[in-house]
């Protein structure tokens, strides 16, 4: 009912997401999941990558640029929101977004590089927003499998939550968003300590050593509170702890085998939508368990 | 025949039961001791119910005597004996057994400390059995309050119980009132000029009805006890006649000893032999400084009186004041006596300026190397460079000022242990004077810790790092050396791990309370207690913090241990609302811990043989002679006899009685000997 | 370490610097240690997080600029968000990374950091996006040494379709191009 | 007892209001003594009849503390100093009665020196250990009228 009144919403999956890239199946689901209940995504037309964290942390200008250019092309696209369903992503934006509000000067620079003018209020969100936002009673409504005894923990990272003064997205320290969307495709919640830590993100090629360590105390969390699944909101997270997780027993000598799925995939499943057509098959370390559980 | 003795074993929740077993102990009372007719234990005798459950016990059981086994007398003897007077028992038949202190605290093994337990309760019970009915002695009060100091706390104390409509005494023994404060430039964490807010209160004080003002007089002696002290005031030869004098100036003017250093500017400005000591001083009438003055010192080394030397006569030309001047040089000290009811102790502190303590910072002989109450002198308006920033050595506004905090101050190898506790708040403060006048200076301070502890107090800190710009270094100055005309300072900043040298034009050191110099002479000339370092000691550190040792002694301000003005303020105002309480009182009751001589039926009258020994030992004169007369008035003998409103109980008269005649009431030979035959010997 | 102040060598105006390009009050740091308490990647760090802050503090700018930990920054933001003084410490590494590359001080030790910074903006230069392969094939030609890692992780990205061969090219690569232009 | 160990038993007489208070900072500042101390409190040392501490002595303490508080600091002015007098003209009477003058000590702890208490009462009870049990009246007890024992032979006698 809700959906057909309401706009469009801007579709910025970022670099990491889209199709042929290293995180595709959260993309994937993504768009399947809002095509069974909405709401209707639509790619912002030539989108450029957000510079992400190397150009933030080498070239403040030069970020900004990067990430009001998609706002500014959303904006003359009438869009008045932008999901950006990549945590990277969805943060550059709205701190750029904050930036140029907050610095006349930079404002100005920005629309001289970008050469196209940023004024709008474009609300940027990110996939656990959405979910909130349009689609809990959808979830409740459609849901057709509810899984046996999944117990999921819910890893949020950093990039969701902080800086919460910008953000202003759920409780920095006890967040609990991803929870209730966990639980209502009709899995279980654990209680873990670490769902706001860090994973090492952007160290994956540079620091190796860095993320192994960080990845394993979040693994080790999860499994010692007895999680089957990680559930996720973030393709770093996924790539690290996903595509890692094998290195990682190794280095610690513990044997690891959570499966790490993306929240889109979840829904995905209890609206019994098919593991492949959510990307599932796509992870390295094997989905089954986690698609048989919602059989 | 003997009394029905109850005992009463505290567990003080598990302080005492942890490490005695009180059970046993209540047992062992009872055991072989037909005098104890009831025991029990409870978990906090001191609460409510433990009272209520104490006096229950004394009336169901009869008791005529108790024991209550708990913590040390000194805090809740007063309960436990109050408690029993509710049941009407003399209070003086509940004695304390002092379980926690003396055996549970320090005795870890239980079997150890319950033996011990055993032995003290079954000392107390046979003192007990030996306890007499005394009462109270009723003693009338002098309503009339003597302050000691008049810095900020004393103005406060005696201006509150002025204002309660009491007279008040007060002596200061500097020219002028004022204290510390009147020094100080602005204060903290308002930035508000202290003189503008000290002066009102100095005239309010002098113009006060009730307040009767010595200045330049000391406290000489000090007799009597609670409600009634008779005090020796000295006053000092002020060598001008504060009736007649009006204050006109015209005498310091032409003063030809212009070169004395100023002690109100801390040495950095200079003053006249006759002087006022600051613009706003009260009485604002000068003083002639007789160890510096020419005509003073002609007439010592000519040993001729001052007024007939002939070297100097400038000031006593100068005075307008006719017939009669109002300079005297021939004045001398004075004492006068005064009659109180209670003392408030005010004396404040000294600031460290003993520099030769800190060798590595030059010991005194670098003129750049100040002090804080130094630099309050520099900031002030009315200091000797009108406020302005110079150095002392020449007069240069200086481009970095170092301070270094905790100079006197939390160093024990030095002897000082404490913290002066407003070195931070007032170093502070200083960056921030110095910044509002050297724009742009720069400000560094070394500091330990910054504790800054108050109502607005942590903001005012930051606030001179984060709008004044002050830089903070973490770590203490190890050295001072002159480079040229600079100052060149080793410190450390530990939070980078890094030795940091600054090459100084000027360095401030937050120079620690002391206490007053003569504080250990003058705590005895009271009879009140005082810490390993001289500051006055409160009676309880929490519940009794502004009563001395001493009955109707009260203190207030720094001489009990360093504080801010806030602080002294209201500390003040306490020690004087305990004033009012006393003196609101037309008799006060005291302890009948008193001395007695013994009175028999003629033909004896006493035991008393008449030597009086007693007399010479009493440190309060309290033994008098009595005659005892015949009915036809002849005397029979003369006897010795103890003014109970004078004795203090201290026993020295019973412990050197050669007849033993007199006996100490509450530590009578019997309960002595009672306790020392109680005890049990293997 | 020594610091020396003396009247001539106090103009550091390091601290000024960078409250200006950044608006990061560093004299609010009061030094109470919690960044460093909650950094994840603080035990990897030559100095503390709050250490690059007092060095900020004090105008130690070569100390700030040269260590390794401002690349070893995860940009987590966890400092930032528990701050009792509302330190932008995070933010503050972004600057001193900037200063850093600017005035050429990256620690070497971090060069696998800070060349893949530099690869993976080039890659966005170029191609308007990220294309994975190429950055990923640049960073190894900077850095040899790490040729070996992650042996086994790319085949396997291949063989899952995770890695495309060809760049995301965009139609406004040119913009971008223009955009690293104007924002050098 | 003889091969039991020797356990002392110290009297103290102590002053109200320097060493019971020191005594009682050392309970508060939970430091450990020995336990071989009985505590008598009185007003002042001054106040110390001698035969008190004879007295202690016929019941069979083994060695006795008087503390007060420091010269200068007595809560009744001149209270300590006097004691210190009447010690003086004590002690030649202590060693006629066949007492060793070393099972009594004097000291000043103040009620700030809850640690010189500790290591006060520590030493008494250490020093009146080695000197042995303190027998003399007892064996006077039981051996009659005969001047014998610890009051006679000089062995203890200084």
């Amino acid at each position: 009912m809700q959906i057909e009144e309401r706009k469009k919403i801007g579709y910025y999956p970022g670099c990491a997401i889209t199709m042929g890239s290293s995180s595709e199946e959260y993309g994937t689901s993504v768009l399947r999941v809002s095509e069974e209940i909405g709401p209707e995504l639509e790619e912002i037309h030539d989108w450029n990558c957000c510079g992400a964290s190397s150009a933030h942390a080498t070239n403040h200008k030069l970020s900004t640029a990067l990430s009001i250019r998609n706002i500014s092309l959303a904006e003359q696209s009438g869009y008045k929101e932008i999901l950006a369903p990549c945590p990277m992503c969805s943060q550059r934006l709205i701190i750029s977004q904050k930036d140029v509000a907050d610095d006349e000067e930079l404002k100005k620079d920005v629309e001289d590089a970008i050469e196209m003018p940023c004024d709008g209020d474009v609300k940027i969100i990110n996939y656990l927003e959405l979910i909130k936002n349009y689609c809990m009673d959808e979830i409740a409504e459609k849901k057709k499998k509810a899984p046996k005894d999944l117990k999921i923990a819910s890893y949020y990272g950093c990039l969701l939550l902080r800086p919460p003064k910008v953000l202003k997205f759920d409780d920095p320290e006890n967040p609990t968003s991803m929870e209730e969307i966990v639980e209502a495709t009709g899995a279980t919640s654990v209680d873990w300590e670490l769902k706001t830590n860090c994973c090492g993100g952007g160290f994956t090629l540079s620091r190796t050593d860095v993320v192994l360590k960080l990845t394993n105390d979040i693994l080790e969390c999860a499994a010692d509170a007895g999680a089957d699944a990680i559930a996720v909101a973030c393709p770093m997270c996924h790539a690290n702890l996903d595509m890692r997780q094998k290195k990682i027993g190794k280095e610690y000598k513990r044997k690891y085998d959570i499966p790490i799925v993306y929240i889109s995939e979840l829904i995905g499943l209890a609206l019994d939508l098919g593991p492949i057509s959510l990307g599932l098959n796509k992870h390295f370390i094997d989905t089954k368990s986690v698609v048989n559980a919602f059989a | 025949m003997g009394k029905k003795i109850g005992v009463f074993v505290c567990h003080c929740g598990t302080n005492i039961s942890a490490t005695v077993d009180v059970e046993k102990v209540a047992e062992e009372a009872k055991k072989n001791n037909p005098g104890v007719a009831y025991t029990t234990t409870y978990k906090y005798m001191c609460s409510d119910p433990g009272q209520k459950l104490l006096r229950d016990k004394i009336k169901e059981e009869g008791l005529d005597g108790v024991v209550v086994a708990a913590c040390s007398p000194k805090m809740h003897e007063h309960t436990f004996r109050n408690a029993a007077v509710k049941t009407g028992l003399n209070p003086y038949h509940v004695e304390i057994s002092n379980l926690r202190e003396q055996c549970s605290w320090v005795h870890p093994d239980k079997p150890t400390g319950t033996e011990k337990s055993i032995d003290l309760v079954r000392m107390m019970t046979e003192k007990t059995r030996k306890d007499r009915s005394l009462t109270p002695i009723k003693v009338p009060v002098t309503k009339r309050a003597l302050v000691i100091g008049g810095g900020i706390a004393g103005i406060q104390a005696a201006l509150d119980i002025a204002d309660g409509g009491h007279e008040v005494i007060m002596v200061e023994r500097e020219a002028s009132i004022g204290g510390h404060m009147a020094q100080l430039s602005e204060t903290f964490p308002t930035l508000d000029c202290s003189q503008c807010i000290m002066t009102p209160k100095m005239v309010e004080l002098a113009q006060h009805d009730n307040i009767k003002l010595y200045t330049w007089s000391e406290i000489e002696a000090v007799d009597g006890y609670i409600g009634n002290f008779d005090v020796k005031i000295r006053k000092k030869a002020r060598s001008v006649d504060l009736d007649l004098c009006t204050g006109c100036s015209s005498c310091w003017q032409v003063c030809p000893c212009k070169k004395i250093k100023s002690e109100f500017d801390m040495k950095l400005g200079n003053r006249t032999a006759i002087y006022i000591p600051f613009p706003q001083a009260i009485p604002s009438k000068p003083v002639i400084d007789r160890e510096n003055c020419i005509l003073f010192k002609d007439s010592r080394k000519k040993n001729i009186k001052p007024n007939d030397s002939k070297v100097c006569r400038k000031c006593i030309d100068a005075c307008p004041i006719a017939p009669v001047k109002a300079i005297d040089y021939n004045q001398e000290d004075e004492i006068v006596e005064e009659k109180v009811g209670a003392i408030v102790v005010a004396t404040g502190f000294k600031e460290l300026d003993d520099t030769s303590m800190y060798g590595e910072y030059g010991g005194g002989k670098y003129k750049d190397v100040i002090t804080g109450l130094q630099f309050e002198r520099l900031a002030s308006a009315s200091g000797p460079t009108e406020g302005k920033i110079e150095r002392p050595s020449d007069g240069k506004e200086p481009e970095i000022v170092v301070f270094i905090q905790c100079v006197g101050s939390r160093d024990p190898a030095k002897g000082c242990s404490y913290c002066s506790k407003t070195c931070c708040m007032y170093t502070a403060k200083h960056t921030m004077l110095y910044k509002h006048k050297v724009h742009d200076g720069h400000a560094f301070v070394f500091y330990i810790d910054i504790r800054c502890a108050g109502k607005d107090y942590e903001e005012f800190s930051q606030r001179a790092i984060e709008e004044e710009g002050a830089t903070y270094l973490r770590g203490r100055v190890s050295r001072i050396y002159k480079k040229g005309d600079k100052l060149v300072v080793l410190g450390a900043d530990t939070l980078t791990g890094s030795v940091v040298e600054i090459e100084a034009d000027m360095v401030v050191l937050a120079s620690a309370m002391k206490a007053q110099d003569d504080a250990e002479k003058f705590a005895q000339k009271l009879s009140i207690q005082y810490n390993k370092d001289k500051f006055f000691s409160e009676m309880h550190p929490k519940l009794k913090p502004v009563e001395s040792s001493s009955a109707a002694i009260l203190l207030a301000g720094t001489c009990q241990g360093p504080k801010d003005i806030p602080e002294t303020v209201a500390q003040a105002g306490a020690a004087a609302s305990k004033v009012l309480a006393l003196l609101s009182a037309d008799e006060l009751e005291r302890e009948p811990v008193v001395a007695k001589v013994d009175r028999l039926p003629p033909p004896v009258f006493s035991t008393c043989i008449g030597c009086f020994y007693c007399q010479r030992v009493c440190p309060y004169g309290a033994i008098e002679e009595e005659d005892i007369k015949a009915r036809d008035g002849s005397v029979i003998k003369t006897v010795a006899r103890v003014n109970e409103g004078l004795c203090q109980g201290c026993g020295l008269c019973a412990a050197t009685c050669r007849s033993k005649s007199v006996e100490l009431a509450g530590f009578n030979d019997e309960q002595v000997y009672a306790e020392i035959n109680s005890v049990e010997f293997n | 370490m020594k610091i020396k102040i003396t009247t001539k060598e106090l103009k550091s105006d390091f601290a000024e610097e960078v409250k200006k390009r950044s608006g990061i009050d560093v004299k609010k740091c009061y030094q109470c240690g919690k960044c460093t308490a909650g950094c994840p990647v603080a035990y990897e760090m030559d100095y503390m997080p709050n250490q690059i802050i007092r060095f900020v503090q004090l105008g130690l700018k070569h100390e700030a600029l040269t260590s390794r930990t401002i690349w070893l920054c995860a940009s987590c933001i966890t400092c930032t968000t528990r701050c009792p003084k509302e330190v932008m410490i995070a933010e503050l590494m972004d600057v001193l990374r900037e200063m850093s590359l600017e005035e050429g001080l990256a620690n070497p030790l971090e060069k696998n950091i800070t060349t893949f910074h530099e690869a993976f903006l080039n890659s966005v230069k170029n191609h308007g996006r990220i294309s994975e392969i190429g950055m990923i094939q640049e960073y190894k030609m900077k850095r040899p040494k790490t040729v070996l890692q992650d042996l086994l992780v790319g085949p396997q990205m291949l063989s899952k379709g995770k890695l495309s061969f060809l760049p995301h090219n965009i139609k406004g690569k040119d913009a971008i191009k223009r955009i690293f232009e104007k924002c050098k | 007892m003889s091969e039991t160990k020797f356990e002392p038993k110290i009297i103290a007489f102590l002053c109200n209001w320097c060493t019971y208070a020191g005594a009682d900072l050392a309970g508060t500042g939970r430091k450990e003594y020995q336990a071989n101390v009985r505590i008598i409190k009185l007003p002042c040392t001054g106040g110390i009849d001698p035969l008190f501490l004879i007295k202690a002595f016929e019941r069979g303490a083994d060695g006795i503390l008087v503390s007060g508080c420091h010269p200068g600091d007595c809560h009744y002015n001149s209270g300590n100093y006097h004691a210190r007098r009447r010690w003086n003209v004590f002690r030649p009477l202590l060693e006629f009665c066949g007492i060793n003058p070393e099972r009594i000590q004097f000291s000043w702890i103040s009620a700030a020196e809850g640690g010189k208490w500790v290591e006060t009462i520590n030493g008494v009870v250490d020093a009146v250990r080695a000197l042995g049990p303190f027998e003399g009246y007892q064996k006077l007890n039981t051996m009659g009228p005969d001047i014998s024992g610890e009051a006679a032979t000089s062995g203890e006698t200084g």
